[in-house]
């Protein structure tokens, strides 16, 4: 049951700023879990049609093939402006 | 090596004499300090608040400071960033350095807050007579931060 | 721009602070602190002592800051240095600079600084365990400096 | 009569840290005060001989070629090594 977090804008456009899922057959890495959650229709479209989508798995910078196991904390987000 | 994420507000003096202390024998100190500019775009700005990803911030703030340290000869580095709501003209962020020469302790201090830019999880909203949008990532500050080239 | 030479101690925080007063509108401001270091070619440092050309250096520092605010926009610019007797740890020098964006800040701050070591007539003496000895110029600080081109 | 100045170094190894000269004729620029100087022999020969030598003439840094007159205020020193 990875944990998923989304913050900022993306937070605010899917109204969701966490969640608990069941991993499905299949899906093993974020682009998996990308489509899968695209699939959910309606704001959750953007995931996959967002061009400057960033990904962590774990709190590390994660890329499209990287690994997603159950145990793990994906997190979606804009791209970074702090400082 | 020191890196904090907080709301309040950081003493800049305080700071600098840590950093003095931690870094002995060092000949040279430099800062860099943040602060929330009161125009954005033209328009001007009432508040700003600043959200970020508890954990992986500080990971990523102490990755940035490792890294710093693995390339330049550093005696002391610090980095204080601040969340949450801030108003104009308050400080954000605290990058401070310590090494025995001054050329190390820009070149690191510049790489810290170019780096943190790009690779900390922080993201700005900001209220203007526009309206409330959240900042978008700077080009400016992915050109900044690629002249620092790949770990 | 503030630019002054003064026998006693400075305070980085108030300097800082009327850094960012008279910067108004700045997003970044950068500072730099030269500390005199415990050790020098391999001796041990005990004290130093800066001598001064009174006059020169006041007006070759404001040639400086304004050269700097010339080169980058800037929106505030402070120098201090000290003159006479300091011991190791001591601050010798601040550099305080204020502008809208950090890139400008660090270039004109380390500018400044560089420019300083060749430019302002300050001469070091240092009393260490082999003896009293005038400190003689850096290659590395006239090179340092030639980075900037002439102006 | 200009006034010199000695700083640092220079200043210990004259013994002078000032002085008021009478300009003497034919001597119109840093060269022939360097020279008229070193001829008094003894460590002033060093002005003649050192090769870093600085000069400022009224607290401007100045060249060989630069002109001295009667009003000036004429420093030598070493090169600076301050910050």
């Amino acid at each position: 049951m990875p944990k998923i977090l989304y913050f900022a804008s993306l937070r605010e456009a899917l109204g969701r700023a966490s969640e608990q899922i069941e991993l499905p057959p299949g899906v093993g890495d974020v682009t998996g879990l990308i489509a899968f959650l695209a699939a959910r229709g309606g704001p959750w479209e953007q995931l996959a049609t967002l061009g400057n989508l960033r990904c962590a798995v774990n709190q590390e910078m994660a890329k499209p093939d990287s690994p997603v196991t159950g145990g793990d904390e994906v997190a979606f987000f804009p791209p970074v402006s702090g400082g | 090596m020191s890196v904090r994420v907080q709301e309040d507000d950081f003493d800049v003096a305080a700071e600098l004499a840590e950093l003095q202390a931690g870094g002995a024998g060092a000949g040279a100190l430099v800062s860099f300090v943040g602060l929330v500019r009161d125009l954005s775009g033209g328009a001007a700005v009432s508040e700003m608040s600043l959200e970020h990803y508890p954990g992986m911030t500080e990971k990523a703030l102490a990755a940035i400071a490792g890294e710093a340290r693995r390339r330049w000869p550093l005696n002391a580095v610090r980095v204080v960033h601040r969340v949450g709501r801030l108003l104009p003209g308050e400080r954000i962020v605290f990058v401070g350095v310590a090494s025995a020469h001054r050329g190390a302790a820009f070149a690191a201090g510049e790489f810290i807050i170019d780096t943190l830019k790009t690779r900390a999880p922080f993201w700005k909203r900001e209220v203007t007579s526009a309206g409330a949008r959240w900042v978008e990532a700077h080009a400016a500050d992915d050109a900044a931060a690629g002249r620092w080239g790949e770990r």
